[in-house]
């Protein structure tokens, strides 16, 4: 039995219906137990004050943006290749995820900006090229709902998803050569002398894990919502023609 | 007119959709060189997602077309008719890509030499048709798939629309068209499109994609 | 191919000063633009660069919709599809109309509008050759956004919206080309990239938009 | 009349987020103009009036063209012309639809694009105070150039050469208004001007549309 | 149908003009109420001018009309459908503009009632023809001008339609209408236009301001 088994709409019903309950406990597991850790029981670092604690909606907020269009792109890719239906879905049901997401990390930086920079917003090249990703989720989500036949659409920001990623990577190359920033680099790197502290670097992971739960969650449920409209509208175009 | 004389268009059991539905299936004919067969049945039935389908404008459901669409010339209700240009640049142009022959002939045929010069919205319904028709000609396709090919025209113009067809019959070229009105040809077949009509897929029509989701 | 190309020059024309227009509205939001931000030499020289690039740039735009809207509308494009001739090559054909239309006049034009906005002598040469190198890829991206949108009545914002993301990098890096040669620093690298984005946009964006116009006819 | 504004409202909506779009282009054009001119927020700061009245200008302008031409090509606007109700009704109940989705969204969402340009926080009222007062007028200009423009195919790129030079006043005013209460000097002048000419506009130009529309059909 | 009986169209020596051409000239007649007119002639001698004229969308260059523009209701091919607007709410704006009676009897008249929560841009062309000619019921108006009503219809609707006008006329109102073939109404009358065709100048016709120019 392949994999692909579970792009029919039928099977990926009966397994995500199944899944989805596990998913959900996960996520409010890992979101609490990292929030509440992060937010009590860790001290304030010293040249950060209490901001430091936007961190744990910040990074994993970033995280997902980039990640949810990287997730996009293979899912659009299956459907443009394959042609399952359930995987277009599920692109389109991330999209306004990945908007939200980016929305997030700008927000929670423009917040966290404020003391540490002294300033709402700043076009360093990190910030600017989150941005334009927003911007490319903006014009991905338009799309959609512009286009009338569902297949139709998926197939066009197929396209745009492809094409788009390229330019999205352009851009923040662009971006870097335009200015240098203010901003951290990354942080969460294996090598250890670069690292954050253990004290916050434990419940960032949980949250970063609880962002990934939460996102698999809603992903779940928007696709299946969405399988559910299309098979409604089937039913509704077979009425008439009866 | 330069047909294949083996080029008859066989349709086996073809499937046609529109708007992620099916709307005809089952479909099958034959049509021979020398040839022409008229679509009937009421509106809505399907004719005009048949004639695309078949030109490949878009894709069947199932089944199979024994030409490939780079023979078959389609003329539908807008005919890429620039409204700017002359009569004669608009029929130059599609001469010069489908790499054609001159014009002159076409424009005779179609009584439009003396429109030739005029820009073409300035044209009325009918004789905007004719150019329309004309297009046809240049082309120098086997196989024309018209769309209520005589709309907008006056009884003069459908007795010399049906002589440009029984012509081209008369070469080898072969037609199929949708219309509701009886154009004279001697060499036609009528085909009633209403036992095609898709059924539902509970019914044995075809399923798509999303049927059994929550059954 | 060539008769698409003649043809499409021939309706610019028609309709009312094809190569002109794109011109004018580059030529008035260049005037805006003191009006707008004050008249200080200094300041409008600092700006001249991004402002001749977003000018450029929207006025590319502005005739984005035209490349392919027309001829869904008129069933031309119907035509062209089962024509005897390659949809890539048709896409290209139409970008290049566009560029002719729009990015050469601009080309051509562009010192004169540089010399509006007080931009330094020595950069008007590079305002040139970064506008030569990079309006091809406006023009090629643009119409990738209108083969998209080719289907949708009036897609005009929408067609911006997804058009502009996609002219963020020829944006910095021609902006950022005048702006060093005017200052007399190193420009390779803008150069190289501004060349290299339009070279790969050339090649490979005409597959993505004749295959985006194939699924929005059927 | 007011089915009429409903059902452009509707339309605006089904067109795919009608609201949205006008307010996603004056971001694109805000994110756009200092990868052009530089990221100094100093510089940012100066230009930020005149940048955001340009932008709030062209998403103006971008969307002008479905005013009437939409209505023209499927013989809506031949019908509205012999309906019982006024034309110059329908030309006030088209600008008014064109402002609720274009012109309104840019005055909710304004302070944001200010941030974005390090608009100093005393503007922002007033930023926001001059696009309430002079975006009516953007739409109706643009209704009356969207009129005289209805029979040409695509004369989007000629609307926004013959609407500009009329946005200009409006333009000069917005964004002397903002920089003047930014620096907090006297502001009673241009706020009377911009109140003025908005005024002036919605009272008398309906007519002057009208007329254009009703010589365009014939 | 609130027609005014006294409303007859009486139409004298009147001339039209397409592209600043004279097109037709010295055209007269008389539609009663109750009556119906069939406006007959080859393509391009100018019955779509003659009826954008009546309508009022188009000023006349000379000749009287009886009746003001705000009695005529006009239906051409591009009916203004907005595509993405049910068929409903299509209707039921015309209604409103009108300010006239619900839509529920106009679409069970052109038998729309199944398709009424259909997208227009998801309908037949035969399909959008007939909301396109329930349009013209949302109106009141007493006199018609129809312009190739039952272009695209089969045989089903043109005689649903031949009805309709027929109800039209038998509730006062009148009809004019250009098309190329037989609706089989009872009332009705053919009119010619081919005497009608505008001379020259130089003729006898209607000349322009610039005819004399250089003679
Ligand atoms: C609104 C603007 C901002 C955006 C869009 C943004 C974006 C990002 C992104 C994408 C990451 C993840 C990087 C990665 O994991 O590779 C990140 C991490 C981080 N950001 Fe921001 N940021 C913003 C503002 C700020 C501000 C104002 C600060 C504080 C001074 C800040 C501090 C950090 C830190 C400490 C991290 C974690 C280190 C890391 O993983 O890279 N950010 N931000
Ligand atoms: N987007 C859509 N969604 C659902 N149904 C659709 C859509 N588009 C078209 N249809 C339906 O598909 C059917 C076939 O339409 P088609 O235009 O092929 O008919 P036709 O035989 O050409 O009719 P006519 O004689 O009126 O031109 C019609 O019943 C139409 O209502
Ligand atoms: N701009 C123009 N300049 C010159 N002549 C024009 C112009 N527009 C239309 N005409 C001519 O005016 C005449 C009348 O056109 P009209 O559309 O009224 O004809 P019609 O009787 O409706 O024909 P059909 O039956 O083909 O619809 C035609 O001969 C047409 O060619
Ligand atoms: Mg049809
Ligand atoms: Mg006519």
């Amino acid at each position: 039995m392949s994999i692909w088994e579970y792009a029919n709409p039928v099977k990926f019903m009966r397994l995500s219906g199944r899944v989805l309950p596990y998913v959900i406990a996960l996520a409010a597991i890992c979101l609490l137990s990292g929030m509440v850790w992060g937010y009590f029981f860790v001290p304030n670092a010293e040249n950060f004050g209490g901001s430091v604690k936007v961190i744990y909606v910040h990074v994993p907020a970033a995280m997902m943006a980039i990640n949810i269009w990287g997730m996009m792109l293979v899912t659009s890719l299956i459907w443009l290749i394959r042609r399952h239906h359930v995987s277009a879905l599920a692109a389109r049901a991330a999209a306004p995820i990945g908007a939200v997401m980016t929305l997030i990390a700008l927000i929670t930086g423009a917040v966290w900006g404020e003391p540490m920079w002294g300033t709402w917003w700043e076009w360093d090249p990190r910030l600017t090229s989150f941005l334009i990703l927003f911007l490319f989720y903006l014009g991905y989500i338009a799309l959609w709902a512009a286009v009338e036949d569902p297949d139709t659409a998926a197939d066009l920001t197929g396209v745009l998803c492809l094409v788009g990623a390229v330019f999205a990577v352009l851009s923040r190359y662009a971006a870097n050569f335009w200015n240098q920033g203010l901003h951290q680099g990354a942080t969460l790197s294996l090598d250890k002398q670069k690292h954050i502290a253990d004290v916050y670097w434990f419940p960032l992971l949980l949250c970063i894990a609880g962002f990934v739960f939460f996102f698999v969650a809603l992903v779940l449920i928007r696709t299946r919502t969405e399988i559910r409209l299309r098979r409604l509208g089937a039913l509704q175009q077979r009425e008439r023609m009866a | 007119m330069a047909a294949d004389p083996a080029s008859g268009l066989r349709v086996e059991n073809l499937a046609v959709a529109r708007g992620g539905l099916a709307v005809l299936e089952g479909v099958s004919f034959a049509l021979a060189p020398g040839e022409a067969l008229v679509l009937r049945g009421p509106n809505g039935i399907g004719k005009t997602t048949l004639l695309r389908t078949l030109a490949g404008l878009q894709p069947a459901l199932a089944g199979e077309v024994s030409v490939p669409p780079e023979s078959i010339a389609y003329a539908a209700h807008s005919d890429g008719i620039k409204a700017t240009l002359s009569v004669a640049e608009n029929l130059r142009f599609w001469a010069a890509v489908h790499g054609t022959r001159d014009i002159s002939e076409p424009l005779s045929q179609m009584n439009l030499e003396t429109l030739a010069e005029r820009p073409a919205n300035s044209l009325s319904a009918g004789q905007k048709r004719r150019l329309g028709l004309a297009r046809l000609l240049v082309t120098g396709r086997p196989i024309w798939m018209l769309d209520e090919p005589t709309v907008s025209l006056d009884t003069d113009s459908v007795a010399l629309f049906a002589r440009v067809i029984a012509d081209h019959l008369g070469q080898g070229g072969s037609a199929l068209m949708a219309t509701h009105i009886d154009l004279g040809l001697v060499s036609s077949r009528d085909l009633d499109l209403t036992p095609y009509k898709a059924r539902a897929p509970e019914a044995g029509g075809i399923s798509g994609a999303f049927d059994e989701v929550l059954s | 191919m060539i008769a698409l190309l003649i043809r499409d020059l021939r309706l610019a024309v028609r309709a009312g000063g094809g190569f002109g227009l794109g011109l004018a509205f580059f030529l008035i939001v260049v005037t805006l633009v003191p009006f707008g931000v004050g008249p200080q030499g200094d300041i409008l020289a600092r700006i001249a660069p991004g402002i001749l690039w977003l000018g450029a740039l929207l006025a590319c735009l502005l005739s984005l919709d035209r490349i392919f809207a027309l001829d869904y509308e008129d069933g031309s494009l119907d035509l062209l599809v089962s024509a005897p001739i390659p949809l890539e090559g048709v896409v290209v054909m139409k970008a290049l109309a566009h560029w002719l239309t729009t990015g050469l006049p601009l080309v051509i034009a562009a010192p004169v509008f540089g010399l509006l906005l007080h931009l330094p002598g020595d950069a008007q040469g590079w305002l040139v050759l970064s506008l030569l190198l990079g309006t091809p890829a406006l023009s090629v991206l643009g119409t990738f956004g209108a083969a998209l949108t080719v289907g949708l009545k009036r897609g005009g914002l929408l067609l911006s919206l997804l058009v502009l993301p996609f002219y963020v990098p020829t944006l910095i890096f021609g902006a950022e080309l005048v702006s060093r040669g005017a200052q007399g620093m190193a420009t390779q690298i803008p150069l190289l990239m501004l060349a290299g984005i339009t070279a790969a946009s050339v090649a490979l964006i005409p597959f993505a938009a004749a295959a985006a116009i194939r699924v929005n006819l059927r």
